[in-house]
């Protein structure tokens, strides 16, 4: 029997297998028992409502997926009324995805969000920052640095930060998030791209540029997480076109801690379940006890401090 | 059909694949739990040979110990890929989902108004209604008499069904409008239903209205996972606290008639 | 008959298809009529011999390639000695594509190239700039221009300037080439990937991380062509992924004048003439008797100059 | 076969799809003018369904009037797709590619030493010596009897075969190499050949070089193209200006038994 368990900076996890922020809610509880999964992640929360944005919010692209759902949603203040409760059946942990405009709001929001029944913050700082006119946060390692030093001083919870791919240099956005004290990266958040119709000959998203995930994504995520899990000690969460638990051990191999799988649950509902029943089958095959032994393995030099 | 895990992917065998007219085709499939389990206006969302995505298809057959059957229009690459599925091949069918039609034992008849393949939507509806002996008036909507699937609509139950065409100009909302005011006079129906028309929609919207009658409609919306789950599916909805972006997979596809905001 | 011809610069070739650097020789005609082609565009040119990275070079995920062959070559003096002739006997326009580890090198090696039978020089800035310490001229907007202004300065051949998606900003290196002096942009050269070989638990390439090319790579070349065509005013050659006439259809619609077909010439020989077909049989169905008049077409706002 | 253009890809049905002992299969598919062209030595790059890059494959079996035969091990997801083709489904070969053995009409006899699926890649040039009446010795290795494709080898052509087993241990180098040696002084031949293992490859070219006997080796490598564009098919290769780069599927695979670095 395989061990399962792995540690993200402050929190034991019973699997290393958990949904990606956006793709995920209570409602997946009517097809599996999401107290199987490692940890609950939440939709990214912002503080006050968003409408989203405009239709078709979603393009096929060969295998992978392009979105530009635009963060709607009600606000924190309906959040911790309305749908944290609703989380609260559920035994795995918590982890609340948290979307702001600005550092300052990073931190207000943070705060808001320190309650009980809350695990983690995951900070989804590949949303625009007002304060860059319109920037990603996690473009540069500065604007990143400065949310996640703000959230890191408003909570006592730990802290997840989430990089975007969209940057010239992750591994210096990871050790910039290393160093204002999150407590581990998600890598990463969707990558940029197109679609044309070319029935209409226009953007196939209302939105016209969307991010791009799946299966398509998954050789640039794997890369990202390799040259983040290289940059930093704290562990790495792998994300993106994770489909099978052979996908799941190549980001672990790579240098991740854990995993979230996103767009394979809209092909596959209970795709992770198959996918944390694939990590199990390798690790029992290839003789592994415990999952956590693979973190890092593909690695010419040692293990990363991570797998730790 | 797990009571406590209600929705999931049944894997069933292909029965029958062929063409319906000139742009139609229908699926049935062997998939017991799940034909059992769906009510109509409900939806499964299919995996198409070749293509990621799934694609949301109404359910046009099913029922205890009946086979599961599709009826769509060959729209691109999903549909092109169902449609080339054959007796024998296997169909990934994940559902049952969506809200499905309100249907009132007590109801002594029901109006349905469909414009194309919205038909398939409403087909099952209708059945249901007239195997428990409510009455149906049926105004099946198409292009030209080669487009309209009135035996694909009411197989041999009975009904009241009355065809419109654009190709003589009776499916013009002027006529159809007439229609319907004097089919109302002749069998008041207890509730109204309408799919696959944007036009047709807003014509019943206000002659229920008028004539203060409840209704309901099913819509569409381009959809990923059909599970509530990432909001690409929201239209535009009136509710109590106004108007409101709701998912067509889970708050929908059927909606109260005069909630839906026509585009 | 749809007029196929399209103007990059001061070129007019008589086709937008052309093939990607370092997927195409004339190895291939053994398989069709190289001249059918828009241009042909040779393998990176070094300015020294190099022998390229181990094997393997080559890997296989999903839908699409990861590479890591590293320019292996005889050096330009080898190169105008030997291949140069080769080429002679076609009469579609010859493109070099030129790699060098400095502005200066870039500028030698472009005085080198400027040659009878040489039409244009495509300067690969995404090689490793070793004045930068290995990153690619072309991460940012500074480096990327130093190299472009050099060579503009070192020849009077058209230069076309080939763009890497491993940079946070790409309309920001767009602009600058242009400034700098290219006559053109090509967007773009391979993503930055990883696969990890379960077997071996190592890396599946011999040099670790590669270049990712193919369908799955094709919404992120897209959306960069799309900001690249709005960025600038010169003509942006589009490639990534393309592997059929509607992919190429896509990118002159999102503002691109010409496409370059790499990887899909691995799966099927004979790619290029089926891209060409489809996008003259696109024209002919949709009304248009210019292919020139696709591009930009997707813009909500007017048509790019590009086109004209 | 256009002789301006000697290289295209080939849809051919297939006719043959079965195993061959426990680890092999074999395919044979109607593609007449490419088995017309294919020289031995030479391969095939083949588009294996679901999978993406081609996968490179020797001619095994090919000829005017012929049909073309393709003998693998199952490797992994691409010959496991090939391995699941059936009859009268299509198969998209491209090819002829790659440099052939040499075949002298003047020879009277050459030496085959080859192991595991490397007789795949030897079997043609066996059976178009024995056609022409030039003797055949061929020494072929293999894990144990079970694996020994001595029929896919030799067909019904006349040809002197010794088979060795790690089974029993007369595949060991030394007990082969002792082989060769009996054989040649049997028997010499005008030239060697070999394929399928390095250890082997190393044996020969000792035993070739003292006898002063010239030979050919085929080699592997991963492929992208196979046409010469890419270069990620290099293999180290001794040349008259000293040791090169050389393309496995353009210069090769089929080397000077002596230019071949073993690795
Ligand atoms: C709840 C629901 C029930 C439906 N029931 C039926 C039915 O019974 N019969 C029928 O013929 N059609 C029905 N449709 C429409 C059907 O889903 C689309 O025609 C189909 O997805 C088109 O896919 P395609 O690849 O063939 O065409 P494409 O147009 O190429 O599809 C491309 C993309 O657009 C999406 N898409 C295209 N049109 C629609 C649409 N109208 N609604 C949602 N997504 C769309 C596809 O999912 C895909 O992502 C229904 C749609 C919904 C939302
Ligand atoms: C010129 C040539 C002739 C060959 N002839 C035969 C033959 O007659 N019979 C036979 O059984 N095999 C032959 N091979 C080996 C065959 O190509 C591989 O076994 C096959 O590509 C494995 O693909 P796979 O997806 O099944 O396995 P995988 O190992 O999963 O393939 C993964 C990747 O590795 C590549 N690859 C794996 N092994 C090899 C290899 N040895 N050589 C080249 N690429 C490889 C594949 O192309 C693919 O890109 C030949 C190889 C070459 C280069
Ligand atoms: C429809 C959709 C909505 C998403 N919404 C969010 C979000 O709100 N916050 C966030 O951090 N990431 C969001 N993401 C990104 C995913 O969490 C994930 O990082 C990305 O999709 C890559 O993983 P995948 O390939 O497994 O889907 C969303 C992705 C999709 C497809
Ligand atoms: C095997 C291989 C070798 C390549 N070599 C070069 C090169 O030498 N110079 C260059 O500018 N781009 C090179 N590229 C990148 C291609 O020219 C092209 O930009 C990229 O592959 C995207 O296009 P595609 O998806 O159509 O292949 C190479 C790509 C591949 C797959
Ligand atoms: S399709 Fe995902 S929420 Fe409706
Ligand atoms: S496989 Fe491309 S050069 Fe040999």
């Amino acid at each position: 029997m395989v061990d399962l368990s792995v540690r993200i900076g402050g929190l034991r996890l019973a699997s290393p297998v958990m949904p990606a922020s956006g793709t995920f809610g209570p409602e997946l509880a009517e097809v599996f028992d999401l107290d199987l999964l490692g940890a609950l992640v939440t939709k990214s929360v912002t503080p006050d409502p968003r409408r989203g944005n405009p239709t078709p919010r979603v393009a096929e692209t060969g295998q992978g997926l392009l979105n530009s759902i635009g963060i709607p949603g009600k606000g924190i203040a309906a959040w911790l009324a309305h749908d944290l409760p609703a989380w609260q059946r559920f035994a795995a942990p918590l982890v609340v995805s948290l979307s702001a405009p600005s550092a300052a709001a990073f931190a207000a929001a943070a705060r808001a969000l320190s309650v009980p029944g809350v695990a983690a913050i995951e900070a989804n700082i590949s949303c625009p920052n007002l304060e860059e006119d319109g920037r990603a946060f996690a473009a540069e390692p500065g604007p990143a640095a400065a949310a996640i030093a703000a959230i890191r001083a408003a909570t006592a919870l730990p802290v997840w930060a989430k990089l975007s791919p969209n940057t010239g240099d992750i591994a210096a956005v990871a050790r910039a998030c290393e160093d204002a004290g999150a407590d581990a990266l998600v890598v990463a958040n969707t990558i940029l791209g197109l679609a044309i119709d070319l029935d209409t000959m226009a953007p196939a998203l209302g939105a016209g540029m969307g991010g791009y995930s799946g299966p398509g994504f998954k050789p640039i995520a794997l890369r990202l997480v390799w040259q983040c899990a290289h940059a930093v000690r704290i562990p790495v969460i792998g994300c993106g076109g994770i489909t099978t638990g052979n996908d799941a051990v190549e980001f672990m191999l790579a240098g991740a801690a854990a995993v979230q799988v996103g767009t394979a649950t809209f092909i596959q509902p209970a795709a992770m379940l198959r996918v944390t029943e694939g990590i199990a089958a390798f690790c029992a095959g290839r003789g592994f006890a415990r999952v956590a032994e693979l973190t890092g393995r593909a690695w010419s030099g040692a293990r990363p401090l991570a797998a730790e | 059909m797990d009571g406590a895990y209600p929705v999931a992917s049944h894997i069933g065998a292909v029965l029958v694949s062929e063409p319906v007219g000139a742009r139609y085709h229908r699926i049935l499939i062997d998939a017991p739990a799940l034909s059992a389990a769906v009510r109509p206006g409900q939806f499964c969302h299919l995996l198409c040979p070749g293509v990621y995505l799934r694609r949301p298809m109404s359910v046009w057959r099913a029922g205890p110990g009946e086979s599961l059957g599709f009826l769509f229009r060959v729209a691109g690459p999903g549909t092109a890929a169902l449609a080339g599925l054959r007796a024998g091949d296997t169909l990934d069918a994940m559902g049952p989902v969506g809200r499905p039609f309100s249907l009132d034992p007590g109801w002594r008849r029901i109006l349905i108004l469909a414009r194309g393949v919205g038909l398939a939507t409403l087909s099952l509806l209708a059945l249901r209604a007239a195997a428990r002996g409510i009455g149906v008036t049926a105004v099946l909507s198409a292009r030209e008499p080669a487009d309209l699937m009135l035996a694909a609509f009411a197989s041999d139950a009975p009904m009241q069904v009355h065809a419109v065409f654009d190709s003589d100009g009776s499916s013009a909302p002027a006529a159809v409008g007439a229609l319907l005011a004097a089919e109302i006079a002749r069998a008041r129906p207890d509730a109204v239903f309408t799919c696959g028309s944007d036009r047709l929609l807003r014509l019943l919207q206000g002659i229920a209205a008028r004539e203060n009658i409840p209704g309901e409609a099913a819509i569409e919306q381009r959809m990923g996972c059909a599970l509530g789950l990432c909001f690409s599916c929201v239209r535009r909805i009136a509710t109590a606290d106004g108007p409101r972006d709701l998912r067509v997979c889970r708050e929908g596809p059927v909606f109260d008639l005069h909630s839906v905001e026509a585009w």
